[in-house]
């Protein structure tokens, strides 16, 4: 029977399943088969703070989600339009998220009597009607399992194992993808057992021959290529690319790049993808604490390299007083801030945008630092380079602001010429421009930048350290008015960087009846919403900040060819809090602290309810 | 430690910089300060691959007056700035100048991991038993019901054996010595120096103003010779004004003989083996002045031989970079699945 | 010859000498006796963060401040009118700050040639007519008072040291002070050493008897008492109320007190006096650093303490971490803040306000807490006795702003009546009250304020901790609608706290041309500079914030009410940003970053400028 | 430590919260979270009266498991909570559950002062020598070349030995168990509730998931009984397969000797003596398995009494109220030069 294929647009599949299901593995196959189609995407993991729960609960809940589409995709999706779950516990932890209408395919082998009770199901769902509102299809998912793969002489636990591929082969059936990059992907990551390979191999095809056969499936999708800029892409997770920005950034500079750090969920992937990297000069350290973690980075500026340090929240106060250090010593160093949603330990695995007001302001004294905040996993990538740039240029620390949500979310990036990339010139102070006069570590240049001379440099000996220093000789000084002179003069190093980057974009008309301006990952969930208000004709446009301090000269600018200003965020308002105090304008919020993005739903809502639209 | 000899001999005014010295007239670290300008020639250095870090207190004013690359850091912080310089660059000798308050209160969990670690710092410890800068707290080496501004009725701390500590992190070279005794003191600065490896280098030091006399039982002549045995490489344990009092081994314990009597000669006295790999030795001698009657020691406790943190990863940077090559940016960004988009 | 008493309201005198001259303790005795003739005073130790500096230096120069009057005194003066320069680097370091016409008593015996080159003088100031402008007393001091001492036995050490003892006698003939209670002061502070008392008292008198008797004085002074409220004085300093603040509160609330503290300056006085009350049930815990000061202090608060930590800027980032965990615990603690000059370390022993941003920001995620801003030394006690009754009562951290100015600087403290102090109410849970049920710890009161059940009661065995806690039951939960729910729960409680503060009170009428709004230690110098203009008749008021978060509730309207608002601090603007924020008014600001206090001549000339007056 | 006997006879039972356990099936916790359930009965503490604190990883959630007072800190602090609350209320029995990365890697210095102080604390070490919680980096307890997420070329870390560590704080009791071995680990957990002072206990624990195996050569009977000597006080230092090997003392050095060839015999061997006072002994203990084929010690390493500092802290509070009387606000306020205006 041939089935109907319909295009589509764009779509949401989540994969959901127990720890040990590979649902991560499943969705990162399905996702790299997708972006091969020429689909864009945005995938996003989601997985339990527990290591391995019992298998069945409701907590032990493992889920991957992806949006792709034949339009540019600004998120993982709102809400999935296609549920995979494996067993109870999966379809009821996420039954809440989907859309009416939305097709659920679950392991029928898995609704039995244990699996029901741990899930807190009083009746078996695919029984009582309760999913009447869903196209449920019920696949014996297992039993089909295990049938394909009888006879190889495999044990039960490995035939099991092999139910994702199954999935996999019945999502590409549905999707209309071909098998062959993952067979090929197979062989190569199994070729030292080929037995689990064949294995492998067959449960995908079997789940494909399963959903062109079995009668239960009356519709295909298919999703056209995505006109994207030309170029070759790749997948990546935004700790992936804050890795590779500063790898970039380091190679640019001829420095070596030195990054002291302390595992911390979700910031501990930027370590492990960097400490696997030894040949490209890269010194990870693995510290005793994260303030160890910045003080030898601080250390390795002082000598040379470019110092970056990386953690989450509880790690970014810890860090304050050493923050404070570099301010007043007048190193580069860049700081990663992944956020996640607190205060103290809060929801580790859960995403939020609650340290900016910290990241501007939590350190002791007038002490100010650059900020930049990336706004997609891609996007990673350019917030460390260009912190990395700034920190040499201005011999600063600069912070950069991830998040939870995009940290383990992953979309295209294409792949940047590393000729193309901005320079960043080092230029560590000579000992034949001090031939005259003594070395003076605090004189400056005409950015108020002062010389970086490295230890190992015969002549250019000198101190430095916490204390209030004297303009230009840094010596030890408590003179009044020299204090007032270098704090001053330190702020407006920092707001003169104003000065170099690029004036605020704008998306949509630069005048009109509502900004919505936001900042960090909630760029797509806001795009996505403008776009759909827009296509209704209303006037309403995006600002995104990637500059968060100092920000773009034109900002306020901006902010006055608007009749109202919205601000997004997963916080109580830090940005808006920001933008009232500089810009002394009336903004309207939206928040949602949930540890969860924003839905475009959501934020499309609040656009018509400050539109006045019904 | 850089291995090129200089092309000039420095001398000690070579390591003197043009700062007014700001600490207290007759403070013990008057005594530190000219010992280490005083050795730093000695070494095969050059004068510019030297770098002094320190943290917060009167001791870490230390690196302002050496004329070198210096680092005055935050409050406990040094070892962590000094190892991420090591790092960076293995070729600089890297020093910390450190206090008690400093290096063991607020700084203990970087030491005891620096220690560990084994990463080539070179660790000058002011030990002085109080917090100077702060004017006088009671310190992690107050002795017990110190009586201090902050504790008016005697402190309740049992103090730390700094060198215990070192020993039971087993850093590769541990020793003591006191700012009132120059020589020794500039030798055990100079071994510090050339040792491979962490070398932690407790000096007693006297706060004049806050714990005068804290060591005038070691340092004095009038006690000196009864209370302190030096620790000498393949030599037995002697001590006393007249050199007739040894250490004997009575099985585990270090027990004081006469040799005035001719019960016991130098043959029955323990040797003194630095290299003893076992930490247990160095921590039997660290131990031995709780015992009544026994002298405290001074010298080296223990050194020995392991590849440092610093050695161990940049062979690893070489070792992975002859496998796969000198990174090259391009690859790295490729190293996924790519798809082109045209 | 009988010399004319002239009557003056008030006077500013420093004493400034070597580390060793003993200027403060001259400094303080004369507080003392200042007070007890019936002046208000206010008095401001400046000494160098060297502990001795070698003789004769500038950096080694120690002075004491003190300021008097027949009105009330509300800053320790701007400009010395009197001068005490026991050296020549005494004379050059406090020249630039004296008023014109200023008297300058010099200790002319120092003026020799070692200690002017020490004090980089080119030729002798006494001769060269350079102080011209000046009263230039010469005495020579040294040599006085040996000659007073003469035939008593004493060594030339011991007798040099009395000569501050002469100063003083002689500046209590200046300004017609008795000599009756220092006499006793002497002697039962020297009362083992009579001989030394003997000296002392000589030289006191011979310092009295010689401005009596000497040609070189034309003028004495006479400071009337001032009308101060009727009650019993004593002076105190700021970290001394403090310590008195905080074991006033837990002995009303009938509970232990536990500091866990890390010594830094300007804080370490409370740690001092505190650790000397071990009979008042004070638990002083001089911790390993400022993580183990915060963390013992949560820790002593589960167990049913009231838990303080006491810190400055350095410190006070350390504890941004384990603040957020008290935050979400839910556990009476208060935080002192003593602030210093920053950024990192800065200027140890110079004040500053910087860190009030960090205060209310300097957390990772949502992170609301309490913030009090002590005025001045005797104000110190309110704000920690505020401070703890808050933490208490709506179970908190609580954060208390001070600065060195105010915890070193001191004035008359009117001794309230313990009874009269507010009550502080602690109500652990008791087993009664939750038979029924289990105990809930996260169940609140009409407040939302959770229940404090202390280890050791039986059957109220609970756990709580920094991950995000379900409402009611305190489990442990990721539930994104708690989390929201709770993060607004946190912040409503704490905005609650407004619901009972007093209003903020205006200084002055009610609306009018301008609002000098401060905070902090700030208030003397603004309250001297709005009593001058206003006594010219300008519609100028004051408005000083002792309760930083939450705001009193009638500020926004007293905000509307003026044309202009001004507000003076020792930073770049931080009360300014947040009153843009969340008034959105604007505002002019004041900023003096020099590690010193506000001259109210600052403060007025600001004024005369926003007003336009010449 | 309270020392009024429970009214009941607690269970097992009695210590079981209602939480659900959520840590990987199979991981060596829930051996750990079993013995500590089955001890606490047997120490004279009503259940109201004991208070657990952690820190953050697996092992930091042992307080939600146990139906006591309970403090989830966070990362590394434990020591610190744990210290504030038995200062205010001596009279509870608090016991932190850590981590080899909570208290040894962030949290030692917390860990080392707490020794220090001898402040009368039970600290359980689940070593699994990995990060657990964070899936899977290297630890301050992970042997050298490790290859880890984060060490993917292998760790250049030396390893703590948490032992020797807690040895050089003179820590008043330090012992070693493993989670595989129930009855030994019982008593231990009971030797450390029952210890004045500061008792640390170090527990070998497997991660199933992140390091698999990493005990297994000490805790699976194949190869158990060779490696692995049972501490005993008073008896001589025997193990193997047959009960056929000793420790014998060659001067300071310990070595293994053979009880079959007839050379020598139990009376030659090493007599285990807890109560020895000079930590160097328990050093000499705590190294012995760094020399190739001597075996590993489980049991008490030391164990010596000294005033803790809460009894001392509140001693010192009694005798000042006895000398000035118990503190009175009205006289502390009026303690200073005061004057009256009318
Ligand atoms: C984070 C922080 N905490 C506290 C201080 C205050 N402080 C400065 S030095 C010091 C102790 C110094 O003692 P030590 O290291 O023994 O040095 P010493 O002055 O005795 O040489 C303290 C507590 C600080 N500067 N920073
Ligand atoms: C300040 C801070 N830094 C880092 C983390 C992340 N973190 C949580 S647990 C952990 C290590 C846990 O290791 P261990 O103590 O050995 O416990 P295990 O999980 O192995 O039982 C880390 C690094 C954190 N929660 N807080
Ligand atoms: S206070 Fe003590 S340690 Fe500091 S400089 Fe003075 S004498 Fe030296
Ligand atoms: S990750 Fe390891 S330590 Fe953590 S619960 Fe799982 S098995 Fe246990
Ligand atoms: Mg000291
Ligand atoms: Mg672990």
């Amino acid at each position: 029977m041939e089935k109907e294929i319909k295009e589509i647009t764009h779509v949401t599949i989540r994969f959901a399943g127990d720890s040990g299901d590979g649902m991560q593995l499943t969705g990162n196959i399905f996702g790299d088969t997708t972006a091969l189609v020429g689909n864009d995407l945005s995938t996003l993991p989601d997985y339990p703070s527990e290591i391995r729960a019992p298998a069945g609960t409701l907590y032990g809940v493992s889920g991957f989600q992806l949006h792709f589409g034949s339009q540019e995709i600004y998120t993982p999706g709102d809400q999935p339009d296609v549920l995979v779950a494996m067993n109870p516990a999966a379809l009821k932890v996420n039954l809440k998220d989907l859309y009416p209408g939305a097709i659920i395919i679950v392991n029928e082998d898995a609704f039995d009597q244990k699996n029901l009770q741990l899930a807190h199901f009083e009746s078996n769902p695919l029984e009582d009607g309760s999913l009447s509102q869903f196209q449920v299809i019920k696949v014996p998912i297992t039993t089909l399992t295990l049938n394909a793969l009888e006879g190889m002489g495999l044990s039960m636990k490995e035939m099991t194992r092999c139910k994702n591929f199954f999935v996999l082969g019945l999502t590409y059936w549905m999707f209309d993808r071909p098998l062959e990059p993952t067979i090929n992907w197979i062989k190569e990551k199994f070729g030292k057992n080929p037995k689990i390979a064949e294995a492998n191999e067959k449960a995908l095809k079997a789940g494909y021959y399963f959903g062109d056969t079995a009668e239960i499936f009356t519709m295909r999708f298919s999703v056209k290529p995505a006109k994207l800029e030309p170029g070759i892409y790749r997948n990546i997770m935004g700790n992936e690319a804050i890795a590779l920005g500063f790898v970039a950034a380091s190679k640019k500079a001829g420095i070596p790049l030195f990054q002291g750090s302390y595992p911390i969920t979700p910031a501990s992937e930027i370590l492990h993808e960097l400490s696997a990297l030894r040949n490209y000069d890269v010194i990870t350290f693995q510290a005793e604490d994260e303030i160890a973690g910045i003080c030898t980075a601080i250390g390795a500026s002082f000598a040379g390299g470019l110092g970056v340090t990386t953690t989450s929240g509880p790690g970014f106060s810890l860090k304050s007083e050493a923050m404070g250090l570099a301010v007043m010593a007048e190193l580069p160093l860049v700081i990663v801030d992944v956020q996640r949603a607190g205060p103290s330990t809060g929801m580790p695995t859960k995403t939020e945008q609650g340290d900016l007001l910290q990241a501007l302001f939590g350190r002791n004294g007038e002490a100010p630092i650059p900020i930049i905040a990336a706004k997609s996993p891609a996007d990673c990538f350019n917030a460390a380079y260009e912190a990395s740039r700034i920190a040499i240029k201005y011999m600063t620390p600069v912070i950069v602001m991830s998040e939870g949500y995009i940290a383990q979310g992953a979309e295209p990036w294409r792949i940047p010429n590393p000729e193309d990339l901005p320079e960043i010139e080092v230029n560590f102070a000579k000992p034949e421009d001090f031939q005259e006069t003594k070395f003076q570590p605090y004189l400056r240049n005409e950015l108020n930048v002062r010389p970086w001379a490295i230890p190992g440099t015969p002549g250019l000996e000198h101190r430095i350290g916490g204390l209030e220093k004297r303009h230009i000789t840094g010596e030890v000084t408590s003179d009044p008015a020299n204090h007032e002179f270098m704090v001053k003069l330190r702020e407006q190093k920092i707001q003169k960087i104003a000065d170099e980057i690029p004036p605020q974009e704008v998306y949509g008309d630069p005048e009109g009846d509502l900004l919505v301006l936001g900042w960090g990952g909630t760029f797509g969930a806001i795009r996505d919403a403008v776009n759909r208000v827009r296509a209704k004709g209303y006037k309403v446009s995006q600002a995104h900040l990637f500059y968060i301090n100092p920000m773009p000269k034109n900002l306020g600018e901006i902010l006055h060819n608007f009749n109202k200003i919205l601000i997004p965020e997963l916080n109580l308002g830090q940005l808006a809090f920001v933008i009232r105090a500089k810009y002394l304008v009336p903004v309207y919020q939206l928040n949602k602290i949930q540890g969860l993005p924003f839905r475009s739903s959501e934020v499309e809502n609040k656009i018509y309810e400050l539109l006045g639209v019904k | 430690m850089t291995t090129i000899a200089p092309e000039v001999k420095y001398t000690p005014k070579d390591f003197q910089s043009d700062q007014d010295v700001r600490w207290c007239p007759g403070c013990g670290d008057y005594s530190i300060l000219a010992q280490v300008q005083r050795t730093l020639p000695l070494l095969n250095i050059r004068k510019e691959d030297y770098v002094f870090v320190s943290g917060i207190g009167c001791s870490s004013r230390f690196p302002y007056y050496v004329d070198l690359y210096g680092f005055h850091g935050i409050h406990g912080r040094a070892p962590a700035i000094a190892t991420g310089i090591k790092l960076v660059n293995p070729k600089l000798s890297v020093w910390v100048a450190t206090g008690d308050g400093d290096l063991l209160s607020i700084g203990g969990n970087h030491f005891i991991h620096a220690c560990r670690k084994n990463i080539d710092l070179k660790i000058l410890l002011f030990n002085n038993r109080i917090y100077g800068l702060t004017k006088g707290q009671y310190s992690p080496t107050s002795e017990l019901n110190k009586v201090t501004k902050s504790s008016p009725y005697g402190s309740v701390d049992y103090p730390f054996n700094p060198v215990a500590l070192a020993i039971g992190t087993e850093a590769t070279f541990v020793a003591r010595s006191m700012d009132r005794d120059p020589k020794h003191l500039q030798e055990m600065i100079l071994r510090a120096g050339q040792h491979k490896g962490l070398a932690f280098l407790e000096i007693y030091q006297n706060c004049n103003i806050f714990n005068d006399g804290a060591f005038f039982h070691l340092t004095e002549k009038e006690y000196k010779a009864d209370n302190v045995v030096y620790l000498k490489h393949g030599e037995p344990l002697i001590f006393g004004k007249e050199n007739d009092k040894g250490i004997r081994m009575d099985g585990m314990t270090p027990v004081v003989v006469s040799l005035k009597d001719g019960k016991w000669s130098k043959d029955d006295l323990l040797i003194h083996n630095e290299f003893n790999e076992d930490p247990a030795y160095a921590s039997m001698l660290a131990h031995m002045n709780e015992k009544p009657g026994l002298p405290t020691p001074v010298g080296v406790f223990r050194q020995i031989y392991k590849p440092t943190y610093d050695e161990m990863l940049h062979e690893q940077i070489r070792k992975v970079k002859e496998k796969k090559g000198e990174g090259d940016l391009r690859k790295l960004f490729f190293d996924a699945t790519t798809w082109e988009i045209k």
